[in-house]
């Protein structure tokens, strides 16, 4: 007759501002390293932050994070761990370095569990890393997180940014809220992400240099702080608290 | 135990359905949990006695039947029961958590795949509703 | 009671000699590239090269290949169009630039009915361009195309190399043949990636420098195969081609 | 027309049924064609009659019934049927080789949304098959 788990969904969210999903379509942009970042900057601004890492097949804000010595309790529900301050939550508590080869129904059906039995709290940004693809994650966000607003992440190529302008125009069909678009691994001059962004009528948040020192801190939070791309991400993170916050 | 969690959603959706349907109260609710889930029913019983406290739920009575959870290799075809007694204490508990994730962990008896579908038996699901208008 | 289009792939492919599925797990690692490229090298070997696009949400070698003015034609089924000499398939000749949002299941639906319908004929090589993720399109492959030997892509990244790490340990745990890694996107020196491979009985099969001319090379046949990078797929290709035909 | 390839499919596929069940010959087969594809009855019946020949089908009669394509929203529950006639020529020819491409140009016509699953009519389908041993 009834799946119970999603009309607990939006419950699960009251507490919850807003909710942020770092997303792209194209694979590789850099999308864990900015939303795990992007947590980190807000919670340094004081804000109360989640960090949800739905990218079931290929997690990967965990390492970034170094997020293994913990794990969630139980509570009348889920209580996500704490890493770095941040609430955070990742499928890796369950699958503990396994390989989980899931089947789009699977991942659905993964991604409405969690959301129904995560308890986030009082909490002004929920962050959400998404999986590459324009399928059942993204269509569960806009599906069941009324709230889910996109931030969209592209690099300078050709090959990054068809795949950004399918998604955008699915959001922009759709109305579900875009925050901006992000030009992540800039190495050259070059309008072009700008001037197809706001062709879109789309916001432009601004770009990220390629940051030769990135690789060398993943997994190392106080080193991740200290380069030129968690600054340049705490400058977006600024700008994303103002705009979403002033709605 | 997140049973209390899973209980709230079944509140929540009864609560839902029942106001669409215009009944004042509930009386009977039935309810299948799949066994892959390894649900404890005695917890979730005592939380939705506990949540149903004045509710349009205060008097309904709960009938929850376990099912067994039936897998079918998407492979070689071949349909087997999950039993939790056949998988270690650390992976029962992850599947109790997140259902899926029991593709990390167990394979087709037959040809050891791990792409399987669970025909039955996976989370709790929703039956029935009956009540007075 | 049965759904026909299962049994005839197995026929469809019956006159495709080796099939080379590029794949990785993880997205952005240039599976694309590589897989555009090792198709036009291996064909100017004077190999029968097919090149079918099954990444259906982010279809990026008809980009690459600047294949948008030919279209399958109807014979008996699909014939794939002629692109720089290649036997080449994509979903674009049906979406034709609008977004696909596919679930999994409807990836599973697509693969499947293209598998059934298109008539490859006599193939030397038929190179499969993945998606990212571990799910339905590469369980399909599994399951479907007993004949995949696959060929997987990384980067240096410890992020990178944690998804092909899974791929290929469930790879090797289904007993289906990996021709080998290929690291792409070198920066600078690191027996990381290789010590690796090597480390779970894989082959490594040789590295690809970052190209900085790369970029301005796609959509760019002539271009791209005078970039160093395609210089490296055709090295690669070279031990592609005498490892997989002398099995 | 791609129909050939369909049918290659379908006699593949009962051929191998055939062989499983120790048929010496294949006396009847029920097929259900999904209204989706717009497959083209005429031409797939013709090429099934040309495929069968001196094979184990040589004497089956075909029995084709049409299906309605049924969509339902996953978001707003919404159902309803597909109709050729609503839709460019373009895309139904592109829905006739893909079915799943209608994601890319059919939205639900109460909320918009892509997405929507195919209840039933996609495709072609094998009902029953009948022969004697
Ligand atoms: N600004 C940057 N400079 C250098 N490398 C980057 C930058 N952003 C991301 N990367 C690298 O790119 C790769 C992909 O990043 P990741 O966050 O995993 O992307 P996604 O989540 O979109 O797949 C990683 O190896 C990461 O270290
Ligand atoms: N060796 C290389 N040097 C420079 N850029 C590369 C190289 N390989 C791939 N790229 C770039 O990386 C990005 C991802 O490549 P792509 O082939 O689309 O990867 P995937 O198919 O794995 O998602 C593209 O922008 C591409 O131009
Ligand atoms: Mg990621
Ligand atoms: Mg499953
Ligand atoms: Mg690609
Ligand atoms: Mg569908
Ligand atoms: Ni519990
Ligand atoms: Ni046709
Ligand atoms: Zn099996
Ligand atoms: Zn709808």
């Amino acid at each position: 007759m009834a799946d119970p788990r999603v009309s607990v969904i939006e419950d699960r969210l009251k507490k919850v501002n807003k909710v942020l999903s770092v997303s792209s379509g194209k694979g590789g942009v850099g999308k864990s390293l900015i939303a795990s970042t992007l947590s980190l900057a807000l919670a340094d601004k004081g804000y109360e932050v989640g960090l949800f890492d739905i990218d079931f097949t290929n997690p990967s804000t965990h390492i970034i994070l170094n997020a293994e010595s913990v794990s969630p309790t139980e509570e009348n529900g889920v209580i996500p761990p704490r890493v770095r301050g941040l609430k955070y939550m990742s499928i890796i508590y369950y699958s503990s370095g396994h390989v989980s080869p899931l089947r789009g129904v699977d991942v659905s059906n993964a991604l409405i569990e969690l959301l129904a039995i995560t308890r986030w709290g009082e909490t002004d940004f929920l962050v959400i890393d998404m999986p590459p693809g324009i399928g059942d994650a993204v269509l569960d966000m806009i599906r069941l997180v009324k709230k889910a607003n996109f931030l969209v992440v592209t690099t300078p190529s050709k090959l990054a940014f068809e795949t950004v302008r399918k998604l955008a125009s699915l959001l922009l069909e759709m109305r579900i809220p875009i925050i901006g678009v992000i030009e992540n691994m800039k190495m050259r001059e070059s309008p072009f992400i700008q001037e197809q962004v706001e062709k879109m009528g789309l916001r432009f948040l601004g770009e990220i240099p390629f940051d030769y020192s990135l690789e060398e801190a993943i997994g190392d939070v106080n080193k991740l702080l200290k380069t030129m791309f968690a600054q340049k991400v705490k400058e977006l993170a600024e700008k994303i608290a103002l705009q979403t916050l002033g709605d | 135990m997140h049973e209390w969690a899973l209980a709230e959603a079944v509140v929540s959706t009864v609560s839902q359905i029942a106001i669409r349907e215009g009944l004042r109260r509930v009386t009977e609710v039935r309810l299948k949990v799949g066994e892959l889930q390894q649900i404890e029913i005695e917890i979730l019983r005592f939380a939705l006695s506990e949540l149903k406290r004045s509710s349009l739920l205060e008097e309904a009575e709960f009938i929850i039947e376990t099912e067994k959870a039936e897998l079918r290799c998407r492979v070689c075809g071949h349909k087997w029961f999950f039993r939790r007694n056949e998988v270690d204490e650390d992976v029962a508990e992850a599947i109790h958590f997140v259902p899926e994730i029991a593709h990390a962990y167990i394979r087709c008896p037959r040809c050891g795949s791990p792409d399987f579908e669970v025909v039955r038996g996976r989370g709790v699901w929703l039956e029935s509703v009956e009540g007075v208008k």
